[in-house]
């Protein structure tokens, strides 16, 4: 006999389960029901406030995601992924992961296998007009189990909630151990709770212990399996008979009521606010604002777990921890203009925070649109660019008119050899409308990578190696790719240089696009869309370069370690090319941290306020986290790392013996 | 081997070489035309770069010279060249027969009135360098009283061929910034301004109170010498440069002007140098032997020059061309001195 | 300001100035807009003083207002002045005086140059030989007329009628000197008291009774700077750092400015008017302006002579206020009449200076 | 008033005491290296918008000191943050940051 079928049997027999308090109430249950009702009306306006203030277009977008099967069921891997199982946290530290699944499914099961229960033996109660709001809930102490009835599907249950509730328990215990010792659980640092967190973080903490004692003490009268039965013997071994449960259930209500009451202002408003938040994430919906619409679903999603703090390079300095990202989210929900502003700049946007976020809280993105509230208004007048970049226009007429311009605006500089010579510098652009056949490459070097002319140089060397038929874009100079304005907020003006230059690349004909420099390469494939154009690394051309055979290398025994560079990597997820080529030439060393754990060089332009000595500090400690492996090369494929890295080893005080700092194509040069 | 050498100055130079000497065992006499031993540093308050007790640094150096045959108020009278060693008659009357005279006149300030345009000695709001180091000694000077805005000239009488001195005084940079910093430090409500043409802030350190003065006191930087001074109405003072980083002219109100005077010849040791009839070079300074390998002999067998007698020198520099004067003077003493047979020849040889 | 210290100064730069037999050469300007101080200075030197001043009416310009306009070259001007001496020489005289600043800036200067290159002093004299037939001598002492009435500055207070004392007070009056550029930027030993502080006004007010002021703008040129007048696109340049000297000196309220050169009178003088007329602005009392005197004119004042044969009515500015506060007697209806009684024509009321 | 057909011409002088130490005192609170700078020109030398157009950190820096807030602000306006100057400062001036910085405090917005 299966044990369904047994199961099925049962059920037309007496009432397992009784109601043991006709009226379905008790005065227990108000710090509870208050705290719940307090919070689900305050999610329910807020939700409603959120969805009113994000974009129309987008809140059509939004409801339509939710009918596309593709996102339903990304809806639902992301859901149970992150916010149950949190298998991002699995991934990377597992003790850590096993606490947060623990408390988060191991709730959840509780709670879905009390309303079972419930459904099963006394389905009238699931009425919210008789208790459905706490009756659930509370159901072991409205019960009393039929002694004569218990049947094994009731023990079933009766074990599956003792067992959720030992699995929750378990991760509690791990959290109170974390606080003290975090380091065990992976975490070198952890968030300091504000007043409403200590107040939920206390409740929580709580509310398991002490649900175990009240249905441990009445696990005799409505029933229980190994843990609260095996508790209601050890009371009744250490206190007799007299077991006094009305207090305990009080103090469970009140714990509830009070974690409850205090989730809105509390980092546990993540619980409900993740799932919206994953649900606008899936449907393709950006902030554009630090706060209002989507960002503040964003920001309520953040549940302080603390990960962000470890990931920040920044942090080597314990003064910096106050810039992480949880603490900006922190003080964006609290409106605090002045530190939000402090900490929005400082952030390299190396992105690690967000690329190791359990929720994927995309904090650099809101640091992006906060700074944006404050510099995008900024003056500045662009309308030189037309004339700066010849694309557009023929070279002669261009040379023309750029010299009026200078005439005009430099002439109080009263130099006349200055500007000749600078007229000069105008003439020399020679990517001419046309002269450039589809198959072939344009080089566009990027204003970095003009302060570090080794790997100009290289790179002409591969592609000459290599016979690439190539014309360099900005071989005498040209303007910015944008992205540094990106970063610093400034869309607006980032729009009118990538104009600019968009006219110059389209101008040029080529077929291939390759970039030197990570900032650029990010910028020049997501936001120029260059129309039939292929926008490549020169670390994935010179790897396709050689796995097609056109350009030869030789394999040694030379330790090399690879720094994945912020914006490639986690910005562009390029992560493989580099590594296949380099192990073409050499022996691949692992650096500490790699991929999208890889340590920002700390000479990123992606903060605006960080100064010099603490990005030496970031300097050394990633330069450390490479030089795990003993390399005798550190490659990187970025001219900020470069001259960060190069710099950094001089100054250096580890005790570094020959280490060598090379960008990728020196690497590839005979 | 008790070698009497006179030594001529009481300074930091004179004082230093006098206990090296003494050290090595010789008679040393020390006279200073003065009533105090010291020279400039005893009028100096604090030292750049670190910001020393100039009265601690003295304390040391008369430490080290104790012992030493010293007379103060005294000047050279006469001096004869006899065989080998001189014959110095002193004002107060007594005569040294030295073996080995050791100049040591060091350098007198700049006389900033000179600077006709800068109104000192006739604007009330102008002073120099070493009236503000009298300033910090005494805590009090007529021309400061809660200064709102205060200049500092650099290159007064230095780096002026008008004013009769082509080089650079070396030390006036350095002590321009570290007057600016104890300027904002006693005023910290007041605005610094230093005028100068070339920040010459060579020394070990001397960079860091630069970067100091701009990052910490927010003192402001003006590339370009003061050209004039006036007074105003309410006898405040208004100065005129060009900012030649801007390339503009530029005029502020000050409430203090100070004036950064730069060092020049020593007038007593030109005396001394008269009655020796030792040669000056252009710039008015002694002339040495070689300027690179043997910068502390003079042209004359037997008389030593060290510190600022050859030319503006630091406080460090100068106690170092002591020292190095010292061992000059002992390597003649046992080398060349005491041969009376080939000492002419020694003396061509080796001088 | 310390008085001591500009003493010390002022006996650093002193001059030797012969006490008698000057050969005297006139001022272009002078002669043409305030002929009245060129008469006054001689009256006072020859009739006051009995003194031998010469002149002849063979001299011409010295050609300095040419060359400092870049339009004759040095070697012109040169032989220019060359020939001057020479009519000094012929007519018996060592010591040459001249009414002008820039005449006296242009002979220091042609007098230096020749000390420090004598072939061109050679070649000068060739010039004049081959020109004029002349041959020069240099003069023994070279001074400019100021430099004479600041020797003669006591014996001209002892036969003076007043101060520059206001009388209505009592107070001394305050006076601002201005300087000509020429008469001792270029040689501060050139000029009595040197640059920075000359002396040469500054002892004649003393000497008269006045109290100096020293503003901050004192150094400054009045404006005329050649170029800078003649040619009109310039002008508003001119004016506009003649303006800058009198927004200086407005706080210290002066009675009077006293001058020493040909343009400086002028150009202090008419650009009050200018300024007062296009910006509403005037630096006197209540809408006047200050009288911009010469100083042959001041000592005239002071030795009685009648404003209106000084000259004064040919001032933009009106020096009535002044005359009052001297208590200097004067005939307001006489104003306009010149030299023998004849009308010489009003000229039109401002808008805005008084 | 009477048209003389010139007038008085504005002065190119630097007045330092028109300087708003106001404003100066917020800058360099938002940016304290405003203070370090010692005027090299390698900011200048390397910009990639002055290449084209004159843009200068060091001559923004001197006119904020020199109370020129427009010229400031008229030297910065081509900038496009490249970042290229932060590189080359060798007193390790946080120029990107300053140079916004300048903009917020001197803009008449």
């Amino acid at each position: 006999m299966t044990p369904l079928l047994y199961l099925l049997a049962i059920q037309a027999a007496d009432p397992e389960v009784i109601d043991r308090i006709p009226s379905g109430y008790s005065h227990f249950v108000i710090p509870f029901t208050v705290g719940i009702t307090f919070m689900l009306c305050w999610i329910g306006v807020g939700c409603v406030r959120l969805l009113a203030a994000i974009p129309k277009a987008d809140r059509i977008k939004f409801w339509k995601s939710l009918l596309i099967p593709k996102t339903i069921v990304k809806n639902l891997r992301d859901l149970f992924g992150d916010c149950l199982f949190h298998v991002k946290i699995w991934m990377r530290k597992p003790l850590l992961g096993y606490m947060h699944s623990a408390i988060a499914f191991g709730w959840f099961m509780l709670i879905v296998l009390g309303h079972i229960e419930v459904a099963l033996f006394v389905p009238a109660r699931l009425n919210v007009t008789r208790g459905g709001l706490f009756y659930p809930i509370f159901y072991r102490y409205f019960v009393w189990v039929n002694p004569g009835h218990t049947t094994l599907r009731g023990s079933f249950f009766f074990f599956l909630m003792d067992f959720f509730l030992l699995y929750v328990l378990s991760g509690i215990a791990l959290a109170v151990f974390k606080r003290f010792r975090s380091i065990v659980l992976g975490m070198r640092h952890t968030t300091k709770p504000s007043l409403a967190d200590r107040i939920a973080l206390y409740s929580l903490w709580l509310i398991f212990p002490l649900r175990l004692l009240a249905e441990s003490f009445t696990a005799d009268l409505s029933g229980g399996s190994f843990l609260t039965v095996g508790v209601n013997h050890f009371w009744h071994f250490l206190f007799g008979d007299k077991l006094w449960f009305t207090p305990c259930w009080w103090a469970y209500s009140i714990c509830l009521g009070l974690f409850f009451a205090a989730m809105p202002f509390s980092r546990y408003m993540h619980i409900l606010t993740e799932v919206l938040w994953i649900l606008l994430r899936n449907a393709g919906i950006q902030p554009n604002h630090p706060r209002k619409g989507v960002a503040e679903a964003e920001i309520y999603a953040c549940s302080s777990c603390g990960l962000c703090l470890d990931a920040c390079p920044m942090n080597v300095q314990k003064k910096n921890l106050k810039y992480s990202s949880v603490y900006f989210i922190r003080f964006l929900r609290r409106h605090n203009e002045k530190k939000i502003n402090a900490i929005a700049d400082k952030c390299l946007m190396c992105d690690k925070c967000h690329a190791l976020c359990p929720v994927g809280v995309d904090a650099p993105a809101l640091r992006r649109a906060q700074r944006a509230t404050v510099n995008d208004t900024l003056p500045y007048d662009y309308s030189y660019l037309p004339l700066a970049v010849p694309g557009s226009i023929l070279a002669g007429e261009t040379t023309a008119t750029l010299g009026t311009l200078r005439g005009g605006t430099g002439a109080s500089l009263g130099d006349a050899s200055g500007g000749a010579e600078r007229s000069e510098a105008v003439e020399r652009p020679k990517v001419l409308p046309g002269t450039v056949s589809n198959n072939k490459v344009l080089y566009f070097a990027g204003c970095m990578t003009h302060l570090t002319p080794r790997i100009i140089k290289s790179v002409e060397k591969v592609f000459k190696e290599a016979g690439v038929e190539y014309e360099f874009a900005d071989r005498d100079g040209g303007i910015c790719c944008g992205r540094p304005l990106m970063l610093a907020g400034k869309a607006e003006a980032a729009s009118k240089v990538i104009e600019a230059n968009k006219k110059l690349i389209e101008g040029s004909g080529c077929g291939t696009l390759v970039l030197s420099c990570p900032i650029c390469y990010k910028i020049f494939k997501e936001e120029y869309h260059l129309e039939g154009i292929k926008v490549v690394h020169y670390t994935q051309f010179i790897n396709e370069l050689i796995a097609s055979g056109k350009l030869k290398v030789e394999k040694s025994e030379k330790k090399i370690v690879y720094h994945d560079p912020c914006e490639l990597g986690r910005g562009c997820g390029v992560y493989f090319e580099p590594r296949a080529a380099l192990d073409q030439v050499g022996t691949l060393v692992k650096a500490a941290k790699e991929y999208d754990e890889s340590v920002c060089c700390g000479g990123s332009l992606g903060s605006l306020t960080l100064d010099t000595r603490d990005r030496a500090k970031i300097s050394e400690s990633s330069l450390e986290n490479l030089l795990a492996g003993d390399p005798e090369t550190i490659v990187t494929a970025c001219p900020l790392c470069l001259k960060t890295f190069s710099e950094a080893v001089s100054n250096s005080r580890l005790p570094i013996k020959n280490v060598a700092v090379k960008d990728f194509a020196e690497v590839f040069c005979r | 081997m008790k070698n009497n050498i006179l030594i001529i100055g009481g300074g930091p130079a004179g004082l230093e070489a006098s206990a090296q000497l003494q050290r090595m065992g010789y008679n040393v006499i020390l006279i200073e035309k003065s009533p105090k031993l010291g020279g400039h540093l005893a009028k100096w308050d604090r030292l750049f770069p670190d910001s020393v007790q100039a009265e601690e640094v003295l304390g040391r150096l008369l430490k080290g010279a104790e012992g030493v045959k010293c007379f103060t108020d005294t000047d050279v009278r006469a001096i004869n060249r006899l065989d080998k060693s001189y014959n110095v008659r002193l004002t107060n009357g007594i005569t040294v027969l030295s073996d080995a005279v050791l100049v040591a006149s060091g350098f007198d300030l700049f006389d900033a009135v000179k600077k006709e345009e800068y109104g000192y000695g006739i604007y009330d709001q102008v002073m120099t360098n070493a009236d503000l180091e009298a300033y910090f000694k005494s805590g009090s000077d007529r021309r400061i009283e809660k200064p709102g805005k205060i200049g500092f000239a650099h290159c007064v009488g230095s780096r002026d061929e008008k004013s009769g001195c082509r080089s650079c005084s070396k030390v006036c940079c350095a002590t321009a910034v570290k007057q600016a910093i104890e300027m904002k430090q006693a005023f910290p409500d007041a605005e610094v301004f230093c005028f100068y043409m070339d920040l010459r802030l060579f020394g070990r350190h001397y960079e860091d109170i630069y970067l100091k003065a701009q990052k910490e006191y927010g003192v402001r930087f003006i590339r370009g010498r003061v050209a004039e001074v006036s007074e105003n109405y309410d006898g405040t003072l208004l100065v005129k440069a060009e900012d030649t980083v801007a390339g503009k002219p530029l005029k502020v109100t000050l409430d203090l002007l100070v004036l950064m005077a730069g060092m020049r010849p020593s007038a007593s040791g030109k005396a001394i140098g008269d009655l020796l009839e030792m040669s000056v070079e252009e710039d008015g300074y002694f002339a040495v032997r070689s300027g690179i390998a043997a910068g502390q002999r003079s042209p004359i067998p037997g008389i030593f020059l060290a510190g600022a007698a050859t030319g503006p020198k630091t406080l460090p520099e100068t106690l170092a061309d002591a020292r190095a004067a010292a061992m000059e003077v002992d390597r003649y003493l046992t080398e060349i001195f005491p041969d009376a047979k080939n000492y002419k020849q020694l003396v061509r040889e080796r001088w | 300001m310390i008085y001591e210290g500009k003493q010390k100064i002022w006996s650093d730069y002193q001059k030797e100035i012969p006490d008698d037999h000057y050969f005297y050469v006139r001022s272009c300007i002078r002669q043409s807009f305030f002929p009245a101080s060129e008469a006054t200075f001689l009256d006072i030197t020859r009739n006051k003083l009995g003194k031998d001043i010469f002149e002849t009416e063979h001299h011409t310009t010295c050609g300095g207002i040419a060359y400092h306009s870049d339009t004759i070259p040095q070697e012109t001007v040169m032989t220019i002045i060359a020939r001057q001496f020479a009519l000094m020489a012929k007519n018996g005289y060592e010591n040459y005086v001249c009414s002008c600043i820039t005449s006296f800036g242009l002979y220091c200067e042609t007098m230096e140059t020749w000390r420090e290159y004598p072939e061109l002093e050679a070649k000068i004299r060739e010039n004049l030989w081959k020109s004029c037939k002349l041959e020069f001598a240099k003069p023994k002492f070279l001074i400019h007329a100021s430099d004479l009435i600041y020797k003669y500055r006591n014996q001209i207070a002892a036969q003076a009628v007043r101060k520059l004392v206001n009388v209505h007070t009592g107070e001394p009056l305050k006076v601002v000197e201005h300087i000509g550029c020429h008469y001792s930027k270029m040689f501060p030993s050139k000029g009595v008291g040197g640059a920075e502080y000359p002396y040469v006004l500054v002892g004649m007010v003393e000497a008269w009774g006045g109290e100096i002021v020293d503003y901050p703008e004192r150094r400054h040129c009045c404006g005329f700077g050649f170029r800078q007048y003649f040619i009109k696109g310039n002008r508003g340049y001119s004016l506009s750092n003649t303006h800058k000297k009198f927004e200086s000196m407005e706080p210290f309220k002066p009675d009077l400015i006293i001058t020493n050169c040909p343009g400086c009178p002028y150009f202090l003088d008419r650009w009050q008017y200018v300024i007062a007329e296009s910006t509403g602005k005037t630096y006197g009392q209540d809408g006047h302006g200050i009288p911009a005197l010469t100083y042959e004119e001041v000592a005239g004042l002071v030795m009685g002579y009648d404003p209106w044969d000084l000259g004064l009515q040919t001032h933009q500015v009106g020096v009535e206020p002044l005359l009052d506060k001297m208590g200097v007697p004067y005939d307001p209806s006489k104003k306009y009449l010149g030299k023998n009684g004849k009308d010489i024509g009003e000229p039109l009321p401002c808008a805005c200076l008084k | 008033m009477v048209d003389f057909g010139f007038g008085l011409v504005p002065s190119s002088r630097i007045n330092l005491d028109l300087f708003d130490r106001e404003k100066y005192e917020k800058l360099v609170a938002m940016e304290p290296d405003a203070k370090i700078c010692m005027a090299c020109g390698s900011c200048t030398a390397v910009c990639t918008a002055g290449q084209f157009t004159p843009t200068s950190l060091r001559e923004a820096i001197e006119d904020v000191f020199n109370a020129k807030d427009d010229k400031a602000l008229e030297a910065l306006k081509a900038c496009q943050l490249c970042g290229k100057c932060s590189m080359v400062c060798p007193r390790g001036i946080n120029t990107r940051h300053l140079i916004l910085s300048i903009t917020k405090v001197y803009s008449k917005k």
